[in-house]
């Protein structure tokens, strides 16, 4: 894929039609550890992302990031909502001006995107959450094109994503269920790794 | 799943459609975003009074709109918080000048969406102060997990701090009440029944026929354990112990009992609960001066109940006795 | 069965141990015969009115004692309507010399039972009239049934009965009163599960996932049919239809519009409803001027809802907005 | 039996006995056409029945069948609270002081019985109640003991009632499910049959 701005949007059009596509199963996991609305949160929120990219096309990739990031914003609530705004967000900021988004870029995008996850919900590695998901991802986003950097992440954040499964919760509404959250894998681990592979695949 | 709607997606706002047509004369609803403040508001010179929450724990938050309780509610997705906007809305619409309360209940979401909300809003330049209520002990507060939910004392700190408000108070002194219900309130609850999320279409958990979840919250998700299911005088010896034991509350204390229904347990069963609820407290040398029975804080059709206790002072028990003008509680004037 | 009970055998009495407790501003409890009464009873010169019925319906008929609408309350076996002993003592409780108005549902055995009571107290040389309330229009009125059934506009007779007796009404005005009420009023409910009864300890009738039983009572007794389950906006017609054509109502008619939860339905839904049943009318030419949004004539858990329309005039419009002062139903003062 | 004070006593004990070990069925006879209580509405009654004979016993018939007729109209509400009331205080009535009852007395008490349900319900046969049962018990009601009056009374009462299943209510609480209530046996026209026959059997 190109790396502009449309190619970006490309990219994100294609993460919300994966996660929509995992919607029930997202429902699922939450509701076996939370209160059941994550893949409902993220299908209307990518919905209004959608209806927004069809508005307008920003002209820059951080541009569309923005974009993404403040209709997550406004329109999906929950815990999701303001982490992965700010995830967008702080990824929009991070690739500044740029017409066209390098490996390095994207590296630096996705290591902002985590500190802005880290930075608001304050979870660690371990404690169950998309930030298990994220930082391996963040760690292996390396090589020499941008589908090389974001398949490794992508990788590593599906195997991150797993690791989440036998964990107990500290964060989220998963740690008022204490030992009863392990056995099941963290939904915003397994959304993190979706719009990861969505991206890769989009950028391959 | 057997629900009186259309289409899931429109549940929120069909059904603040008809809050609206209920209660013209209380209140005001906007549905983009979604906003249900007072018919009077803005009030000048008030400190204005916003909470809000994900829907599906009705009458909490809208039904509490009205003079002497909220200025304004966010009312989210079906226990989905509200998002930043609405609440940056409600705030636009109810300002009156003296600043803004805004009362969240500890999640994670809530707290992320108010945050952003509170600083969306000092940029518009209004003063804005956030208390964030968490009483419910069966979350230990620690840290291993997200901390107490914020549950049933958010009716009262709404009632308490709406009739200071009311009355004149500055949002120092509204703010400091807040803080002072929520360091005062415990509360504890069980579940007979999951609630079905309209968007889900099952039932968010299942039990046993003999069984009852214990620590229950009011958004679908499981409890802390699972137990047979005791007659009503364990039932509420299990909501009460671990309430009395938290504080702690001790004899001698004078006590707002309020005892709430998640939704589907009857007032009869609910009313019966009570009864022994305020039989053991007055055993253990507990005087309940102020009481509060009904659904008032719910799990859509969850069958179950919640027990919270409010120690109450004289500056506590006058607000909680001043009039109060809401679709779901009323008296006074 | 899952409730939050004793033994089934005491669930009433307990209950209303809960009910004194919960309200000892405006009602006292008596336990053998059961009778709810106003704490303030009785009150010299003035009307007393007297209901009741069996016990599941709450908050009916316990709920509505107090200053502004019942002095008395009978509160049977659940689903059995009270004996002549109840209503007896219930009627030498409140009895301030003015006479005292029986507002009875029509069921078989109220009707009976509160005959009995309205022999006895006439031998005890109190003045008593009774009016038995039949709004049900999924009931034929013909040779072939006990007549319709008592329903949603038992809380709204009440109501209105209660406030002109408060303001010093003869016992000929309250229970002329009391008929136009019944003469003017329609309802009409569905059920989506059916209620438990605490002494059968399984649901009254089961239905299918996708069926709803049409023209249902309050007692779990199933209804005329049983239809698939439609949206809200079938549900809404399949109630207003046959109320609407019954009296008639007519455009330009200015009514009351009640709509009722049978108990287990949650606000978020009774809400979503009330919109639509609101627009409807609107629709139709027909202006609701006033509206009362609740749970307040229920079968125990049972999901479902009722609509009831009253044909308002100015006289019985003051009268439902007259102050009231209840456990469940409070405005004005 | 004998049939002084004491022998109707223990005719009466035996129909409390058998309507309470029949309670499950009324119940649910009551819950397919009614609102399920009938068998739990003669079980507290008739509770109350046994524990005034502990109290007291009076010294005539026509006294034990009052004691019935005021515990069952204080007790039990519903429909049957008052029609059963009513048809032993009739009963009572018919039987006046005498000391002893007689096959003769035995017929004039039942027939009281009836015409005091059909004063007090306003039904008539085929209209699906216990006047269906009690209507051909009062016709069936002859012989030279007391014994063989009440044995051919239930007996009748019996069919009467089962003749009530194919029928459509036309009162009470079964009248409301219109042509449903079909296909069902009356509760009231089953508990008049049980406490028939456990007269019968205590006079034999
Ligand atoms: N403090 C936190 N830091 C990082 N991620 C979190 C935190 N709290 C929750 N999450 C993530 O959010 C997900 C839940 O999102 P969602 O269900 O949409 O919100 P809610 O919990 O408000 O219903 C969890 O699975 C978890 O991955
Ligand atoms: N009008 C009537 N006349 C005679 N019997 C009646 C009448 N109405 C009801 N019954 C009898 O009463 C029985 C129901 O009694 P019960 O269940 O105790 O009272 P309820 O209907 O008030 O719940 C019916 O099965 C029927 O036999
Ligand atoms: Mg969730
Ligand atoms: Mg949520
Ligand atoms: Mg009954
Ligand atoms: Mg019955």
């Amino acid at each position: 894929m190109g790396c502009d701005a449309a190619g970006v949007a490309r990219a994100v059009r294609a993460a919300a039609e994966l996660v929509t596509a995992h919607r029930d199963e997202l429902v699922r996991l939450d509701q076996a550890i939370g209160d059941a609305d994550h893949g409902e949160n993220l299908k209307r929120g990518f919905g209004f992302v959608l209806a927004a990219l069809d508005q307008s096309t920003p002209d820059t990739p951080g541009a569309v990031l923005k974009l993404v990031a403040t209709t997550l914003i406004s329109k999906v609530g929950g815990a999701a909502g303001p982490l992965y705004g700010t995830a967008f967000l702080r990824a929009a900021t991070a690739v500044g001006a740029a017409s066209e988004l390098t490996p390095d870029l994207v590296s630096v995008a996705l290591q902002a995107a985590l500190d802005g996850v880290v930075a608001r919900g304050k979870a660690e590695v371990g404690d169950k959450t998309m930030v298990d998901a994220l930082t391996p991802a963040v760690e292996a986003a390396r090589g020499s094109t941008v589908a090389e950097v974001l398949t490794a992440a992508a990788a590593a954040a599906e195997a991150g994503a797993e690791s989440t499964i036998p964990l107990t919760a500290r964060k989220g509404r998963a740690s008022y269920l204490g030992e009863r959250s392990a056995g099941h894998l963290d939904p915003g681990a397994r959304s993190t790794s979706l719009m990861l592979r969505a991206f890769a695949e989009a950028a391959s | 799943m057997k629900k009186i709607i259309n289409d899931p997606a429109d549940v929120v706002v069909e059904a603040l459609r008809g809050l609206a047509a209920a209660h013209p004369d209380l209140l005001r609803v906007t549905e983009d975003p979604a906003v249900v403040a007072r018919a009077d508001a803005p009030r000048a010179g008030k400190v204005a009074i916003v909470s809000g929450g994900g829907s599906g724990h009705e009458p909490l938050h809208g039904g509490f709109v009205g003079p002497g309780m909220l200025d304004a509610a966010c009312p989210g997705a079906v226990f989905t918080s509200p998002t930043p906007d609405q609440v940056q809305a409600a705030v636009s619409q109810v300002d009156g000048g003296a600043g803004v309360l805004l009362l969240v209940k500890n999640y994670t979401g809530d707290v992320l969406n108010f945050e952003t909300a509170a600083e969306l809003a000092a940029a518009d330049g209004v003063e804005v102060r956030s208390v964030v209520i968490d009483d419910d002990v069966a979350v230990q507060d620690s840290l291993y997990t997200a901390g107490r939910r914020g549950v049933g004392a958010t009716v009262l700190v709404e009632k308490i701090v709406g009739a200071a408000a009311e009355a004149g108070a500055d949002l120092d002194t509204c703010a400091r009440l807040a803080r002072a219900v929520v360091a005062g309130a415990r509360s504890m609850g069980i579940a007979l029944t999951a609630p079905t999320v309209p968007h889900v279409g099952e039932p968010s958990f299942t039990l046993g026929e003999d069984e009852m979840e214990v620590g229950i919250g009011i958004h679908g998700e499981p409890g802390r354990r699972r137990e047979p299911l005791p007659g009503a005088e364990g039932v509420v010896a299990a909501l009460l112990e671990p309430i009395l034991s938290d504080l702690p509350f001790a004899a001698g204390d004078e006590v707002l009992l309020f005892t709430n229904s998640m939704g589907g347990t009857p007032l009869l069963e609910l009313y019966l609960a009570h009864g022994i609820a305020e039989r053991v407290l007055a055993e253990r040398g507990i005087t309940v001066t102020r009481r509060l029975v009904g659904p008032y804080i719910t799990s859509l059709e969850m069958q179950g109940m919640s027990l919270t206790l409010l120690r109450l002072d004289d500056e506590l028990t006058r607000l909680w006795d001043a009039p109060v003008q809401t679709a779901a509680l009323r008296w006074g004037r």
